[in-house]
């Protein structure tokens, strides 16, 4: 599964995208924030407001409980401000 | 009509050669309504940084293209965004919409902006010239312009 | 702000040098909203003839424009008009309108376009193909376009 | 007084501009115009449908009622149909 960060989600992660794979049981979106969150202190600080954070999965904004599977493309950042 | 034309580029564009691409010899085009976006100087801004989703942004400003050519009789329609760092005075975003008849190519060019200043996937970052830099949040007021499009529909075709 | 340009004239106008113009190195311009008015090959159409009173609709001109410039908070606005005969596919009109602020740019461009196309003091002559040539007629629909500004006042600037 | 046509109430009359000095009784625009009509058959031809013509005195639209005097610049033209 590939991973992107947007924005100031990208500046605390560290990284603009990562290739992970997450166990079986996260199976949706908000699970694999929550599995995200353990990976460094850097996500962690990312993820402590998981309000504040929106999400895309294969390039469509998805709610939380979007399914997410080995072959996807997700991506987090802060709500869009336009151009 | 001509499939929109949408890039998402670092480079500047140019607006009269993207016009005349539009028009390109047609005589049933009645006229273009544009759009320039231009980066404002507020607050001692030294430059402003746009992030985009390579990918995915292209496709939201394309589906965004789309959904206007549906709504209004458009003979073309061009957008062109910029990304990365962009200075006071530079222009950054371009609408171009192309119809025989004036209100068409108004309406739909107002339309565009709305979503593309509001919801196009974009992330902005203000570098100020005393060194501090902030990402800009999403406003509430923008999710009103750009709402007011879901609730009314174009007028008919003049 | 800057006082309005207004021009009547024959020549083509080049609206890349109008926006520079407008735009002039200022960094308090957020965007430029604009309309091209274009001939159309309406019918057959060889020629429209433009016939204007100069001075007159001059000053009709600039008094609109001075008009969108009180009624929303605009950075400059461009207007620039030809008379004399004109084959389709030629730009005919052009608005520009800037502004910190979009809507105030683009309600203003609608505005003034709207007016142009029906109440500037111009009357055309379409010359066809066959040798036939014929006065246009004011047109009932286009007063009601120009009328719906009458009513409405500007929303509050963002 | 300078009085201009405009479009088809030009082609009519045959000229674009006249001066012209009617008699004291012609106070105002449907005097001017009714003074007018006498002038020749192309005259009587543009003006016999008062109803179609449109008058501008000095450059401002102007109502039938609307006074005019010697050194006015009068403009007679079907409605403006915009550019």
């Amino acid at each position: 599964m590939r991973v992107l960060y947007f924005s100031w989600v990208r500046q605390k992660v560290g990284v603009a995208e990562e290739e992970v794979a997450p166990p079986p049981e996260v199976t949706d979106v908000a699970g694999l924030m929550r599995w995200l969150a353990g990976r460094s202190p850097g996500h962690a600080a990312a993820f402590a407001e998981a309000r504040a954070i929106r999400a895309a999965v294969n390039q469509d904004f998805a709610t939380p409980d979007r399914h997410v599977g080995p072959g996807d493309e997700v991506a987090f950042f802060p709500p869009v401000t336009g151009g | 009509m001509t499939a929109p034309r949408v890039r998402v580029q670092e480079a500047p564009f140019d607006p009269a050669a993207e016009t005349a691409a539009l028009l390109g010899g047609r005589t049933d085009i009645g006229g273009i309504a544009s759009f320039l976006g231009v980066c404002r100087a507020d607050d001692g801004l030294e430059a402003m940084v746009l992030e985009h989703y390579p990918g995915m942004t292209e496709r939201a400003i394309a589906r965004i293209a789309a959904e206007a050519c549906a709504r209004w009789p458009l003979a073309g329609c061009t957008v062109i965004h910029r990304h990365g760092r962009l200075r006071p005075g530079e222009p950054i975003v371009l609408v171009l919409t192309a119809s025989s008849h004036r209100a068409a190519a108004l309406e739909s060019c107002a339309f565009l902006i709305d979503w593309l200043k509001t919801r196009a996937p974009f992330w902005k970052r203000e570098e100020f010239a005393s060194g501090e830099t902030r990402w800009v949040e999403a406003k509430a007021e923008d999710e009103v312009s750009a709402a007011r499009w879901e609730e009314s529909r174009p007028a008919a075709p003049a």
